[in-house]
């Protein structure tokens, strides 16, 4: 018997070593994105969590959504990542720097 | 009838008034002879006007003429107006300031003939210094009729500050002079020092009599009487006596009592016209006249009285002091002057404001006289005015020698002339007086009438006796471009006519009047004075018309005093000229005392305009520039400023950091709803 | 024929739609503008006219109201009206312009008719503000005011202008924006921002605090009060001739307006419980900025301090009714005491405008300001120091003109209050005659001091005529100030009535 | 399964709106360089289009349809005409910019109006999953539009922050939403609603929920801390994308906090009130104090935008009526400012030069006084400064938030509104109190920018003198 | 500890280990194969929950298709791996103790106090006759059928930047541009020249 609250345990360690991620990491965007999509997974993995356990197909749904957008949003964000290259033929995260203050 | 009188009235003061606009604005169009014609007129007519009202006033003894003009302002309930009171004592002083007033525009055109110094060629308003001059003399005359005919407070003190200005404005009237600009600065701040209180006591009528016209303050007055004030907590003061000292403390200023009488002698800076018409004769004894008319209220407060009987006591000895080691004509004049308003003032401080009053008009012609004479001489050495470059001018001048001694010895009260009736009446109502404070007083008059004799006397030999020094002086300064050697002459008639035109009053108007000023009820109800002040009163017992009181004279401490005083000053200046040298040399301390004025100038000038001058840098620099401005102003906006230059460093422009705030961000709200539970 | 105009919307909008037309003018031709600009603050002057012609001085309530719904959401009305307060600082306000209009004529090379159409918009502004019934009407007018002030001493000012410009701007704004927070907190408790329904309100202590404290900052700040007046000299000193004088004759005077129309009426116990400060700020005023201006070097900045300085004097004549009541026993006494300060606020406005302008024709000639740069100026422009003279003298409070009814009234109104604060309060008849005079002895009179100086010319005919036009109004309402106060004594009345009956 | 074919009446307008897109994406590729003009009057006659139909359902009332997931109200009206507005507005400022700087393309029109279509969506969504749906369609247009100006390092760079920052943030979003829902158990808002009423106000749960969503909104609308992307993509993106970033959008932003937080979580307003006086104060800190020491003037503006953020903020956390009317009002009144702001920037620039520094104002007065008074009308109502639009826009909702009691807040409001008072007039003394550098250009836009952005300054002006009916307006968006 | 709770704590621990791998790794390939690692583990996680077409979902298109893109980015920019670890160390103590504390915090709020299985028992596994792709699939086409659409319209628009973004025309690439065949006009191709007769010199 798994209570739910292990699965929110672990969408939540999920949630954190990627939002970790995000800022420990400091040289490669391209991580940065995974890190996103792994934040994703991680509110993937509450939202089937909740939806098994409440026993809603909602939660699915919703999942499925959040899949497709997170392809859309890698497509882009990958994208822009080309773009940015072109431009810098760098994608060190500590280059991005050119707009502060 | 009435209806006519008060359109004489206000003919009274408007005559000189539309004489000074005239002169003043359209000086340019009109030229000197106008001006001078259309002043002197208005003038005139104020003069004559002034004798229809003594006519009506005094000698057909019909009633005081009281009405107001008009409104000048109602609020919260109460009425301000402008209007005259005419009664004995102010046609008196109306008489004498039109009289007065009518001789120095007179003299003005022979004094002020050759004054071009003002206007330069060419410049806008032309050559009219001559024409402005004029104007400010009427203008005075104008204020002075104000003030003396004022029957409310507020008025009063519109012709109080009025004469001030225009003292300001004459004083300076050489506007190039800085000293002249410094005299009338210096005049003008010293008379506000007094009017300061004044309008303190003006406000203090006010508030406890809810009305400033005379007639309803003098009424209430003795209702009021019991009333105490508290200035600061644990004290109580009568308010009679705070009124009163507030109002003489106006008076100090406008007649020059110690310590404000620092204004007068630098006033001297002035044209000679003004010394007479203003410095001696009128402005200076406003004060005098305003004691006297506000007798109802000082008769109520002993303390006041006192007051004034000591300040005034001072005032004449020992500025008479200063009067003897000034060299300076005018100057000697002017401490003179000083001395004599300290003689009217302890007459007032005596309650007897009758005699104060008429010595304020005796003197009024023997010192306007001795101003006169002074500019005259003045005229002829070609504006010097030091007496050591002078000597032996009787011969070239005898008109002005003549009335110069005439006014010296009026002034020393010689018995007979004008100067011994009014100035015997004060020292002996101080004798009688039971005030405290009383003694020292009669000890500072009679010691007074040895010390007027003897500088009175100094002057006049110096001046007109003796070697003729002018002749081998050497012109330090040439400063009006004349030549170096010349022959004083005789001034023109319409300097020596004023001479003579104030000479007769100087010698008669003592006899003419003591009866009826001295211890008659000449001024009626204008004067009020409480029986146990009436010290008047108890000498009239013993008076038996002038005559006696001429034989009588010689036979007082006074005369004795004033002889000492003219024999002391032959001795020193006729017989033995080396002598006050030597006093000096051995009386070094004291002569520099007295030749610093008693460091009174330099008091002043240290403490209260370099304290208040330092006050105001400490209050500027440190509170508005440092603190409030630049602590609490400039300080938040630089504090802004650098806040923003560091806290925009916080946007780095790194992702990492970005992320990073923004789960302190998640944190921080975390703790948020941790903390509220 | 008047009666059915709207005349309170006439000299709110004509200037400023006036300004706007000169705006559009400058843009072809720089004398055509000026000279509409004249035309349009003279015809704004005429139409304020029928204001004291057709005032009923017989009642306290407001007249010429104009009514109409602005913003229905939160009951905002365009509410206007004057009463004896108002009306007077109206005719001011349109009779200083027509003398700002023509002092800028020549002086102003750099796009004069930007330069008249500020001062035509502000113009407007400043009636509105007066005329004002409704709270958040008079907000807007109150703080519009400051653009096109903060433009004109910006653009025409001198050469710290941009550092006085701001510190104006900032200064004032942070004064007025509590007093939206105060104004909009009493709308949510009444429902209603009209001032006079504002008046009624019942108020709890506390909060009459607070309320009285937010307009203080916004009053204080304009009038301006110690130790919030630093922006006054700076502004001053910086700003163009005409906007000083604006500043001087009519900006100060919101701030103590507002104090009637406001602080007093709306919490008359706050008021009372801060009476003592009031007092304390404006004694402080009078002395210790009397001191202050006795060391100034620039001259705009000496008269700047001088206005701060007199200007206390309307605080106090405001604030001392209670302690007259705890004195006394009475209010009696407490009118005086306002309508001093009232008078004080009209006279000063002519008599500062006056003095900046006097200082303005000297700038205009050697363009200084620092009074050792002059001396003996009456020698080559007499008629000039002769009006300086005149001016000086009415700053110093003499007798005969303006400066002293307000002075005088105020004083014996604080004598009941006091003896200490008529004191204090008199002791600007020292001062003030100090730092004035002593300007005038530097300036005016000795010796020529320079070639410069020698070189100056005299007042020209149109310098003559607005210095004239002063000269003859200071010395009117310094011998006759009856009419000014027989239009305000109704309203004052009214207003010491009301204070005395507490709100709680 | 008992599926009920839904209403599509109500969703006209983003039908029409996608319709019309498909189509101009398709047509544009068949259109030249020269034609190109075509895509742009397509594009702004679908806004207008769009407009009629959504004024035209105005009067239909609240309806929901879609299974819920689409609610159409009064509110949502509105907020959709005044997104037309300013996008028509955006795409007619940004013509002549576009084509100085080679990006007069479909994409821009296509993108831009998907990302209306994107606010749309927001602005109508009734269940978690269409807000999600509807802001990502905005983000992700926007991400795009951000980089659209390839061979800019400064634009790629602030569209890799926006998109990673952003894709966090709707990472947040979603995690607070999963815990909405395992706890409702429903995506729908009004039954998460009537669940969350119900249950304890004080639920730790709730609040853990709660935190994420409003990061969510916070980010959205650059509430401070969630601002950091800001400033740098409104510098780093091609002035006619931050144009279009910082209007319409803001509109979206509102709604979705209207959604999420009032008809969803309306009966949690004591916990969320708490976190939005943490944002607001916040923002006006940092806003006003940052943006003093700015010397962009496109990283002013952002920085102003954080600011009026927490004045937005402020009438919503009153949690009334009124206060949620007030923050409408709001946000409208910023955007019709900040398209001037930003659109006189475009306006001042030509093509290679961007005049986005305030020193690129300098002297304005002289060459071109009356863009000066525009530009003066619109600083002046920024700094919320009366009779200017600005000015009521403050008022009220420091009324909103006064009438909530919050005195406090309020005066911490206005003293920041005092500081930044100082940078808005900065501009205006650069404009008028400098002289131009010789040789500055003259304005040299087209006329129909010149015509519209005068319009758009003396709205402001006309707008600040009779507000009344843009006021209540909004009131009855909200009724 | 029954079979289910084996699987779970194995495929959660792989989980966690290959998300911090993720984050760690020098390398971005490797990333990116922790990445599908990941993404494997949480399908099967997902397989445990009764969610078998999300599972198989994403195996398909995160697996098949998103880290391929991924991995295809990584190999087409040609990145230099080598200075991809400076000054990580420094800022890792901070991310743990960060990250620790919003664990910390989220645990608390996730954990058995208001998700334990007294709150949420686990539900009746469905009968073998359910079919998840088809409980989805009904809902999607009907209920959702208005954010299917939005979805689709979210597709659109990532192709449409994507494309926009990193479409370029090469100078040297002969492509037809049929926009401008279609838009050509006759005077681009032919210009009449009106010359004058010349003189014969």
């Amino acid at each position: 018997m798994i209570p739910l609250s292990n699965y929110l345990i672990l969408g939540a360690i999920l949630f954190c070593i990627s939002m970790a991620g995000v800022f420990i990491n400091r040289k490669n965007l391209i991580i940065l994105l995974m890190c996103v999509e792994l934040m994703l997974l991680a509110v993937n993995m509450n939202f089937i969590a909740f939806s098994h356990y409440l026993g809603d197909t909602g939660g699915q749904i919703f999942v499925f959504f959040i899949l497709t957008v997170a392809a859309a949003e890698a497509a882009i964000g990958l994208a822009i990542l080309v773009v940015l290259f072109r431009n810098r033929r760098s994608i060190n995260v500590a280059d991005l720097d050119s707009l502060k203050g | 009838m009435l209806d006519n009188l008060h359109n004489v009235n206000i003919a009274i003061v408007a005559a000189p008034l539309l004489g000074a606009i005239i002169a003043g604005l359209f000086g340019g169009a009109i030229g000197r002879a106008g001006a001078h014609t259309v002043t002197i007129i208005g003038v005139a007519i104020a003069f004559l006007l002034s004798l229809v009202m003594f006519n009506h006033v005094v000698i057909q003894d019909a009633g005081i003429v009281s009405h107001s003009v008009y409104t000048w302002l109602v609020s919260d309930g109460i009425t301000f107006e402008v209007g005259f009171l005419v009664d004995k004592l102010s046609v008196m002083m109306m008489v004498v300031v039109t009289f007065v007033s009518l001789m120095v525009h007179v003299y003005t055109i022979g004094y002020m003939a050759h004054d071009e110094e003002n206007w330069p060629e060419g410049s806008g308003a032309g050559k009219n210094s001559y024409q402005r001059f004029f104007s400010y003399i009427s203008l005075f005359t104008f204020s002075m009729l104000m003030l003396v005919m004022a029957n409310n407070f507020m008025q009063l003190f519109f012709g109080w500050e009025a004469v001030g200005l225009v003292s300001y404005l004459l004083i300076g009237f050489w506007l190039k002079r800085s000293s002249a600009t410094y005299a009338n600065l210096k005049a003008f701040l010293v008379n506000r020092v007094g009017d300061f209180g004044f309008l303190l006591g003006i406000a203090a009528v006010l508030m406890y009599f809810n009305t400033l016209d005379y007639a309803a303050v003098f009424n209430a007055a003795e209702l009021q009487k019991d009333l105490v004030i508290s200035l600061w907590p644990g004290t109580e003061w009568s308010v009679m006596t705070v009124i009163c000292i507030l109002l003489f403390v106006g008076a100090m200023g406008k007649s020059a009592q110690v310590p404000l009488h620092v204004w007068l002698p630098d006033s001297m800076e002035g044209p000679t016209p003004i010394s007479a018409l203003i410095h001696a004769a009128t402005m200076v004894t406003a004060g005098i006249f305003m004691v006297a008319r506000m007798s109802p209220l000082f008769e109520l407060s002993e303390t006041a009285l006192s007051f004034i009987l000591i300040i005034g006591a001072i005032t004449a000895l020992f500025m008479g002091f200063l009067g003897i080691i000034q060299n300076d004509i005018k100057r000697v004049v002017a401490y003179s002057t000083l001395s004599q308003l300290g003689y009217m003032t302890v007459a007032l401080g005596a309650s007897a404001y009758a005699a104060g009053v008429f010595h304020l008009m005796t003197h009024a012609f023997f010192k306007a006289l001795l101003f006169l004479a002074a500019g005259s001489v003045i005229i002829a050495m070609h504006h010097e005015q030091d007496m050591r470059r002078m000597g032996g001018l009787r011969k070239y001048m005898p008109i002005t020698w003549i009335t110069s001694l005439i006014g010296s010895l009026a002034l020393i009260g010689t018995p007979g002339f004008a100067g011994f009736f009014s100035k015997d009446l004060i020292i002996e109502a101080v004798h009688a007086s039971q005030l405290p404070g009383a003694g020292f007083a009669y000890f500072c008059v009679l010691a007074g009438v040895f010390v007027t004799a003897f500088y009175s006397f100094r002057m006049y030999f110096l001046v007109f006796h003796g070697k003729e020094r002018f002749r081998d002086a050497h012109h330090g300064h040439d400063a009006h471009g004349h030549h170096a050697v010349h022959e004083p002459h005789e001034t023109p008639w319409v300097v020596t006519l004023p001479l003579i035109a104030l000479a007769i009053p100087s010698v008669l108007a003592g006899g003419m009047y003591i009866t009826d000023m001295g211890f008659g009820n000449f001024f009626g109800s204008a004067i009020q004075v409480l029986p146990q002040h009436d010290v008047l009163g108890q000498l009239a017992q013993d008076y038996h018309g002038p005559w006696g009181m001429v034989l009588h004279g010689f036979l007082t401490a006074p005369f004795w005093l004033a002889l000492a005083g003219v024999v002391t000053a032959w001795l020193l200046y006729m017989k033995y000229t080396h002598v006050p040298a030597l006093i000096q040399a051995r009386l070094q301390f004291l002569h520099t005392l007295l030749e610093q004025k008693y460091y009174a100038d330099r008091f002043n000038d240290w403490f209260f305009a370099g304290g208040s001058r330092g006050i105001g840098r400490l209050l500027w620099q440190w509170g508005d520039v440092r603190l409030i401005d630049g602590l609490l102003v400039n300080g938040s906006a630089r504090t802004v400023g650098w806040l923003a230059a560091v806290v925009r460093h916080v946007q780095s422009g790194y992702l990492f950091h970005y992320a990073f705030a923004m789960i302190l961000g998640l944190l921080l709200m975390f703790a948020l709803f941790v903390i509220a539970g | 024929m008047f009666a059915d105009l709207p005349l309170l919307s006439l000299v709110i909008w004509t200037p400023i739609i006036g300004g706007l037309l000169v705006l559009a003018a400058g843009s072809r031709n720089a004398l055509e503008a000026k000279v509409l600009a004249l035309l349009v603050a003279l015809a704004t002057f005429l139409l304020s006219l029928p204001l004291y012609s057709g005032f009923d001085t017989a009642t306290a309530a407001m007249q010429f109201t104009e009514f109409r719904p602005w913003i229905a959401t939160w009951s905002i009305n365009y509410h206007l009206g004057v009463d004896g307060i108002s009306m007077p600082l109206i005719l001011l306000t349109t009779f200083i312009t027509v003398l700002v209009v023509i002092a800028g004529w020549e002086v102003i090379q750099n796009k004069p008719a930007q330069y008249m159409a500020a001062f035509l918009i502000m113009a407007g502004l400043m009636n509105g503000v007066f005329a004002a019934l409704d709270a958040m009407l008079f907000y807007v007018f109150w703080e519009a005011m400051l653009i096109p002030m903060f433009i004109v001493i910006g653009v025409w000012g001198g050469p710290r202008r941009i550092y006085a410009t701001m510190k104006f701007f900032l200064y004032t704004f942070l004064g007025s924006v509590f007093m939206l927070v105060a104004l909009i907190w009493m709308y949510l408790q009444s429902g209603s921002f009209a001032i006079l329904d504002l008046h009624a309100m019942p108020i709890g202590l506390t909060a009459q605090i607070l309320i009285f404290l937010a307009f203080l900052l916004a009053f204080a700040v304009k009038v301006p009060m110690w130790p919030v007046h630093t922006w006054l000299p700076d502004a001053h000193v910086e700003a163009p001739t005409g906007g000083s004088v604006v500043l001087a004759a009519i900006m100060l005077k919101l701030g103590a307006y507002g104090f009637l129309r406001f602080s007093l009426p709306i919490t008359p116990d706050a008021s009372q419980q801060l009476d003592w400060l009031m007092i304390a700020l404006s004694l402080i005023a009078v002395v210790y900025i009397g001191f202050v201006a006795l060391v100034q070097q620039d001259m705009k900045k000496l008269i700047a301090y001088s206005s701060i300085s007199h200007m206390g004097f309307v605080t106090l004549g405001m604030f001392i009714a209670w302690r007259i009541a705890a004195n006394t026993g009475s209010m009696q006494g407490a009118g005086m005491g306002i309508e001093g300060a009232m008078v004080q606020m009209i006279s000063h406005g002519f008599i500062s405008g006056a003095m900046f302008l006097c200082v303005g024709v000297l700038y205009d000639r050697l363009h200084s300001r620092e009074i050792a740069d002059y001396g003996g100026v009456a020698h080559t422009m007499p008629r000039f120091a002769g009006f300086m003279v005149l001016f000086a003298m009415a700053n110093a409070g003499l007798p005969g003109t303006s400066g002293f009814v307000g002075e005088f009234m105020v004083i014996l109104a604080s004598f009941k209050a006091n003896f200490w604060f008529a004191f204090l309060a008199a002791t600007t008849l020292i001062l003030g005659a100090a730092y004035t005079l002593w300007m005038v002895r530097r300036v005016v009179y000795g010796e020529v001091a320079s070639d410069k100086v020698a070189a100056l010319k005299d007042l020209n005919g149109r310098e003559f005529l607005i210095l004239g036009v002063l000269a003859l109004v200071v010395l009117l309402f310094g011998l006759w100030p009856a009419p000014l106060l027989d239009v305000m004594r109704p309203t004052v009345e009214h207003l010491v009535q009301h204070m005395a009956v507490s709100k709680l | 399964m008992n599926f009920v074919m839904p209403d599509f009446m109500p969703a006209l307008p983003e039908m029409f709106l996608l319709g019309m897109v498909c189509f101009i994406l398709l047509l544009d590729l068949f259109l030249s360089e020269r034609s190109r003009v075509v895509t742009y009057l397509l594009a702004q006659s679908t806004l207008l289009g769009a407009l009629l139909l959504t004024v035209s359902l105005y009067e239909e009332g609240r309806a929901l349809t879609f299974s819920d997931t689409f609610v159409h109200d009064p509110m949502g009206s509105v907020l959709k005409v005044f997104i037309y507005l300013a996008t028509f507005l955006v795409f007619l400022y940004a013509k002549d910019y576009l084509r100085a700087r080679n990006m007069f393309k479909g994409e821009f029109y296509v993108l831009g109006l998907f990302g209306v279509l994107g606010m749309n969506v927001l602005v109508s969504a009734h269940s978690l999953l269409t807000i999600y749906l509807g802001l990502e369609l905005l983000s992700l247009s926007m991400y795009a539009m951000v980089a659209l100006q390839r061979d800019s390092v400064q634009a790629s760079e602030a569209a890799m922050k926006y998109f990673v920052l952003g894709a966090m943030a709707s990472a947040m979003l979603l995690y607070g939403m999963s815990m909405l829902y395992g706890i409702t158990g429903s995506l729908d808002l009004g039954q998460i609603n009537t669940s969350t009423a119900a249950m304890d106000n004080n639920s730790m749960l709730l609040a853990f929920a709660l935190v994420f969503i409003v990061i969510g909104v916070a980010f959205k609308l650059g509430a401070v801390p969630f601002h950091m992307w800001l400033p740098d993509v409104y510098h780093g993106a091609p002035t006619a994308v931050t144009l279009y970033l910082s209007s319409a959008p803001k509109l979206a932003a509102f709604a979705m906090m209207m959604r999420l937080l009032v008809d969803g979580l309306g009966g949690l307003q004591e916990q969320w009130e708490g976190m939005l006086i943490l944002l607001t104060v916040l923002s006006l800190a940092a806003g006003n104090i940052i943006a003093i020491a700015q010397t962009n003037l496109k990283r002013m503006l952002a920085y102003s935008a954080i600011s009026h953020v927490g004045f937005l903020l402020l009438g919503v956390l009153s949690g009334t009526q009124a206060g949620y009317a007030a923050a409408m009002f709001y946000a409208i009144v910023y955007v019709i400012m900040g398209l001037g702001g930003f659109g006189m920037i475009v306006l001042m620039s030509r093509a290679g030069f961007e005049a986005d520094s305030i020193e690129d104002f300098k002297g304005l007065n002289e060459r071109s006084p009356w863009f000066a008074l525009m530009m003066l009308i619109l600083m002046f109502s920024m700094a919320g400064v009366p009779p200017f639009l600005g000015f009521w826009s403050k008022l009220a909702v420091i009324q909103a938030a006064l009438g909530a009691d919050l005195v406090w807040l309020v005066a911490v409001a206005v003293v920041f509104s005092v500081i930044g008072a100082f940078y808005y007039l900065r501009v205006v003394k650069v404009m008028y109190f400098d002289k131009a550098d010789v040789g500055a250009p003259t304005v040299s836009a087209g006329f129909d920018l010149r015509v519209v952005l005068s319009a758009n300054s003396l709205a402001v002006l006309g707008l600040g003198l009779f507000p009344g009916s843009l006021l209540a307006l909004c009131v009855a968006a909200l009724a | 500890m029954t079979f289910e709770q084996i699987l779970f704590y194995a495929f959660a621990a792989i989980l966690v280990f290959a998300a911090g791998m993720v984050i760690t790794v020098r390398n971005a390939v490797h990333a990116a194969l922790f990445m599908v690692l990941a993404f494997f583990t949480s399908a099967a996680l997902w397989l445990l929950l009764e969610a078998e077409f999300l599972a198989i979902t994403l195996v398909l298109v995160y697996v098949g298709a998103v880290m391929v893109l991924f991995l295809f980015v990584v190999m087409m920019l040609d990145l230099n791996t080598a200075p991809m670890r400076e000054g990580f160390a420094r800022y890792l103590p901070v991310g743990i103790v960060v990250a620790l504390l919003v664990i910390a915090v989220m645990a608390m709020a996730v954990g058995q106090r208001h998700f334990g299985l007294e709150q949420m028992p686990v539900p009746v596994p469905h009968g073998a006759d359910y079919s998840n792709t088809r409980e989805l699939g009904l809902l999607l086409y009907t209920t959702y059928v208005y954010p299917f659409e939005i979805a689709a319209v979210i597709l659109l628009v990532a192709i449409v930047a994507a494309i926009a973004l990193t479409l370029r025309q090469r100078g040297g690439t002969k492509t037809q541009n049929i926009a401008e065949q279609v838009a050509v006009r006759r005077d681009d191709r032919v210009r009449l020249v009106q010359m004058d007769a010349e003189q014969r010199k």
